[in-house]
């Protein structure tokens, strides 16, 4: 496998003012500014109204925007994906907002069997801009039903959208571009992310959904970091680096649309592949970056590629249990130096 | 009065024949050409409602149906052609062929259908909250049902919401008793249907589907006090099947509904009844004439076209599934300033970790 | 009568207390120890439900509970050691430190609980469905839920179901007008949840909690009739939650119900009405002041067991994960004759592809 | 990677009488006996108890047994669903089915909030004995609603089975061994097997799940077939040896648990992985499989493995599209090839 091309730092220069913000409040500003920028984008769940606003991502939209642009709703996540698939049709943009993972599973039919097929079914007429925005619970013991990420079920879906943020900047940007992409985009937004703060530009920005992000250069290992693994991925670079081991950072930000050319790219550089996925193991996302990579490239990886994931079981609640359950920077770390000692 | 009478009558005769003859016909054209390869359900015996709400209908108005769907396209005004062409699978039916008949749909009439039982309810509320949200507009929905979607929990969260947003959309729930073979006593243990929508707050009726000049008349009322904002209504049509659940074929060999109830639902047809309707409100023989003769050559005329015009080709789906962009207002800052659309961004050291 | 009467009496306020001494107790402990990881809902203002349901209940009865569940828990006579063991996290908790307060479950009780709002109804159909395919026994099932719980399409389903097969099941709804933040008015149109329940067939009624006595009689009635056959009921209890929704802060900073309203709660408390009910009764205040003592003593003493208890060890996870292995029915047919076990087949040429 | 170890067939000699059945006639006969040997057996679903018995597949059973056991359903997926989980907590071994996969998605909220993770929330204590019979729906425009088969979602969820039977015989002792199996299983039938006819014995006998049969021997290439693909798969097996390229078939009978052993072996012998999966590519069934075999052998492969899926889009109803939209044996058959090629 060739190491010729240099590494390509994606590096738009950035316009204008950026202020800190937490990963929440960039959620928050996207919205805000969508509803700013379109008559037509309305956000909606349970407490989104309210004072707390759903972890402070949807706390003062209603007093700026009015209540018909902003509203609770009763605890009925079938109908209201349902209203947000037939809103979308006629045009609106709906943004709907489940407080947990765990309790959008009640509208997997609305997804699966409605809102993923619904353009392609129509024969290309219709439209199905929606977007769904899940928070993935994680620690203090949310326990079994409040910490599920299933972000490979919908990845499955022809169709769907699916965007994981990683820092708040990005936050803003790919949540303002699933807001407006025509086509209907789950958001899946870490929860142990919400206290993270980064600069992020003032005005509206928009990062191309599919178009992953090398966060960091390195030549012995690409390690693709998912959503809420991205800042350990980078602490386990930086770890590593002492130990003069380079690790090419890639930050997936979208698992559909995949962007499996920086992906092929990196790995092209590093002949090596570790796979940092915040959700269970077996037949999960990191599954499907490994097998998209090793289709191609096949006996040219000079290790197996690893993955990083949940253990393959639910979230324990007993505090002890759970500290042992979510992978760390030095799992990664660990994943890193197998991959580059098994060559 | 007479006269709109009469000019309803005739109306609602040609729409309920029309609906007829086409499902009598495709019934009949299935097996020998075998050029249908789609599973469909066919709505003999059930011309009533959809013909009635045909008159209330205008162009803006949205229908979410489930799959015995074909009387409710044409109700909407779409064109039979593009139905007749979907069925045969050709890029000329109205989804160009990847739809069929169990999820008909026609985007550009505002029709729309699909297989699941249950989920045009919710879709209707969504469409119904958008013509309530854009103002102005006096659109409505009609969200077309089975008796057996009123065994789905999540049709009773859409009857909640309507009422709660007291949203502009009839639910429109036709009661053949039976849910594929399933008779209602083995689903419900009380069949009051009304009864159970009223207690979320919305506004009911219940109404045989034998006089349909009545029936159309109590839904003009219905209607309009929707398009007035007097919030949802559900009306439960009592109707009857009088072919097989799904396909060309009779399943009455099932043994799943007596025969004698079968028999006594045929002999009290409401396309007969309206027939009967109409020359009692003064439509003259011969129009009635034309009516029929018209509707069959209709239906050849548009078995004729699906039968000529072409497949659609497989290389024409990537178009489709490719993704669909971005809405116009974001390409008009993309194009004032390409750099706010970051295909990447520099180098970031996130802290805290 | 009188007696009877003295003793329910005592009874109730002493499972009222002991449920409000646990959550008292509870919610002063959690931030000082901070040992208890786990959000927690407390029922603080609901003990009159869960009490007049525990004269009710016998060990082979089963209840399946929302997530506000302490009282249930206890309700049901299981263990309150193993409770807090629960939320401590430990090896001794009741799920073993798996589930902490939200899945809270007692097997060998037959109690269990969820976070997911509307679960316990369709899960208690099933154990119901169990209970009466069983024949013989005259257990009953208890759903618990809260008013956000009707909000839920699978509710209606849960109900119709143990309609349709006159199920051994009470359905338990404590209305406290809120789900979370969110007030009634900005959940439903209208709020007659019985209305909804009754309309599918399912036996109603709805009852403040102001006086347990009255609700523990009321549910005896109930409960026999489920015993004998008489098909499901659907009670919804009026109560009101004293503590914030969840965690043992205080939420009322949110503004979401009007100081008034929790003011005038608060004053109308069904313990201390408990308190002058028992009292009226005959109940001894030496009686009384025992089981004060007690309660606040259990409590005390089970917090200082789970404090003292291990946790459980991440090895032993594997145990559980790993696949149970099958019914004892086949186990014996696999030593009777290893062969019809089989781990592979002879090679198959299968015909027609 | 050695080539050393000759390939072993699993051979287990069937005593007793055997009888040509259907695929569907072998499912119905592992419910039949299913609840002669257990009173603890129902079977439910919409249709369960009527003549035509759901394809056939549950004809005469209510007549054997009556209504108390086997009986028709309102349309309410959530909440039988709900029925067989509370009622399997309390012993009972419930069969519940539905007539396609895709109705089944209402109940996703049932299988992966509550029926997966019971046993393991209960600290191991309860159990939940359930199977969930799903048919997917294939051909004349069973179209996007009606052809879904989604069997890596509940692969993916911990604590659930997923078993997809390939032949007659294999679908009643996997049935049997579901139904006795004391954790929940989802069982996943392919319509399109339902006409095809085997030598099944009369006796109940049980496959034990988490075991792959080898079902043809070859040196060159290992073919992991799944469901409904493993006909198509024996027959381009048989295709290919007229070119004297030697196909190794592994049926793989269970996604979970996921006989990884018997696979390995196989890809130790041939260095060559293909994968047939009757699902849709991407983030699908056949991605674990390669993921699994890359990270164990990674660059002793000989070549890129290969995935042969359903295209990852949803199944057009127009006939023609339709016929192109399925893999064929001449699918398998070219990947095989090209594996072999890609040296
Ligand atoms: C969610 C779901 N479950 C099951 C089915 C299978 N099914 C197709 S039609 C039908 C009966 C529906 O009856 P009803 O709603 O009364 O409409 P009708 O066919 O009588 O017009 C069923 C159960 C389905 N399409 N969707
Ligand atoms: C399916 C689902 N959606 C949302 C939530 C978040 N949630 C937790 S408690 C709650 C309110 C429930 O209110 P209610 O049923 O009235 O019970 P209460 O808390 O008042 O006792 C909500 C919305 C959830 N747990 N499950
Ligand atoms: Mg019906
Ligand atoms: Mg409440």
């Amino acid at each position: 496998m060739s190491k010729a091309s240099a590494v390509e730092l994606a590096s738009t220069p950035r316009a204008g003012r950026a202020t800190r913000l937490s990963f929440g409040a960039a959620v928050n500003a996207a919205q805000r500014q969508a509803m700013e920028l379109d008559e037509n984008v309305f956000v909606f769940g349970i407490g989104a109204d309210g004072k707390a606003g759903i972890f402070g991502s949807t706390a003062g939209l209603k007093e700026r925007f009015s209540a018909r642009r902003v509203f609770d709703t009763p605890i009925s996540e079938q109908s209201l994906t349902a209203l947000a698939a037939g809103a979308a049709n006629a045009g609106l943009r709906p943004v709907l907002v489940h407080q947990r993972f765990d309790f959008l599973l009640y509208s997997a039919d609305q997804i699966a069997n409605w809102i993923g097929p619904w353009r392609y079914i129509s024969g290309g007429h219709a439209t199905m801009p929606l977007t769904i925005r899940a928070i993935v619970g994680k620690g203090w013991g949310q326990g079994p039903q409040h910490s599920k990420s299933l972000h490979s079920w919908f990845a499955h879906l022809p169709g769907m959208q699916v965007v994981m943020p990683g820092s708040p900047a990005d936050a803003k940007g790919l949540l303002l571009s699933s807001i407006f992409s025509n086509d209907p985009t789950l958001f899946i937004e870490g929860r142990s992310l919400y206290a993270m703060e980064e600069e992020v530009p003032d005005e509206p920005y928009f990062i191309r959904l599919g178009r992953a992000l090398v966060r960091r250069p390195g030549k012995d290992v690409t390690l693709v970091a998912i959503g809420s693994l991205v800042p350990g991925g980078l602490e386990a670079a930086e770890q590593l680096a002492a130990e003069r081991i380079e690790v090419e950072v890639v930050d997936l930000r979208t698992l559909v649309p995949l962007d499996l050319e920086t992906v092929l790219a990196s790995v092209g550089r590093t002949g090596r592949l570790v796979v940092a996925d915040p959700g269970w193991r077996d037949f999960g996302a990191a599954a499907e970056v490994i097998a998209s990579v090793c289709e191609r490239v096949g006996p040219a990886l000079k290790a197996a590629p690893q993955r990083v994931t949940w253990p393959h079981r639910y979230a324990p609640t007993s505090a002890p249990l759970e500290a042992g359950y979510y992978p760390t920077s030095a799992d990664i770390v660990r994943a890193c130096k197998s991959a580059v000692a098994g060559i | 009065m007479g006269q709109t009478q009469a000019a309803d009558a005739l109306a609602l005769y040609r729409m309920m024949r029309l609906i007829r003859r086409t499902e009598e016909i495709l019934i009949a054209e299935y097996h020998p050409a075998n050029e249908m390869r789609c599973p469909m359900h066919f709505c003999v015996g059930q011309e009533a409602a959809p013909a009635a709400l045909s008159l209330q209908l205008r162009p803006d108005d949205v229908i979410m149906s489930h799959y015995r769907s074909h009387g409710y396209y044409l109700a909407k005004g779409a064109p039979l052609d593009a139905m007749i062409a979907e069925f045969y699978g050709k890029a000329t039916g109205s989804n160009g062929g990847l739809a069929g008949s169990m999820e008909l749909a026609h985007h550009g009439f505002h029709f729309y259908s699909g297989a699941i039982v249950g989920g045009p309810l919710g879709l209707a509320v969504g469409s119904a909250f958008a013509q309530r949200y854009r103002r102005g507009g006096s659109g409505i929905s009609v969200a077309v049902f089975g008796d057996g979607a009123m065994d789905e929990g999540v049709s009773y969260e859409a009857l909640n919401l309507a009422a709660l947003h007291r949203l502009p959309i009839l639910f429109l729930c036709e009661n053949n008793r039976y849910a594929a073979h399933t008779p209602a006593p083995a689903r419900a243990a009380s069949h009051d249907l009304i009864a159970r929508a009223a207690a979320f707050g919305v506004a009911v009726r219940r109404m045989p589907d034998k006089n349909p000049l009545e029936l159309a008349a109590a839904m003009n009322v219905i209607v309009a006090d929707i398009r007035e904002g007097r919030g949802p209504f559900l009306l439960e049509v009592e109707t009857y099947r009088f072919c097989g659940h799904v396909g060309p074929e009779s399943d009455d060999h099932l043994d799943y509904r007596p025969v004698a109830e079968v028999d006594a639902a045929k002999a009290s047809d409401p396309l007969a009844a309206m027939l009967r309707l109409a020359r009692a409100a003064g439509v003259a023989d011969a129009a009635l004439e034309e009516v029929d003769a018209s509707c069959d050559e209709q239906v050849w005329s548009a078995i004729r076209a699906a039968k000529a015009a072409p497949f659609p080709r497989f290389q024409d789906l990537r178009g489709i599934e490719a993704a669909n962009g971005y809405a116009p207002v974001v390409r008009e800052l993309i194009d004032a300033a390409p750099t706010r659309f970051l295909g990447g961004q520099a180098e970031t050291r996130l802290r805290p970790y």
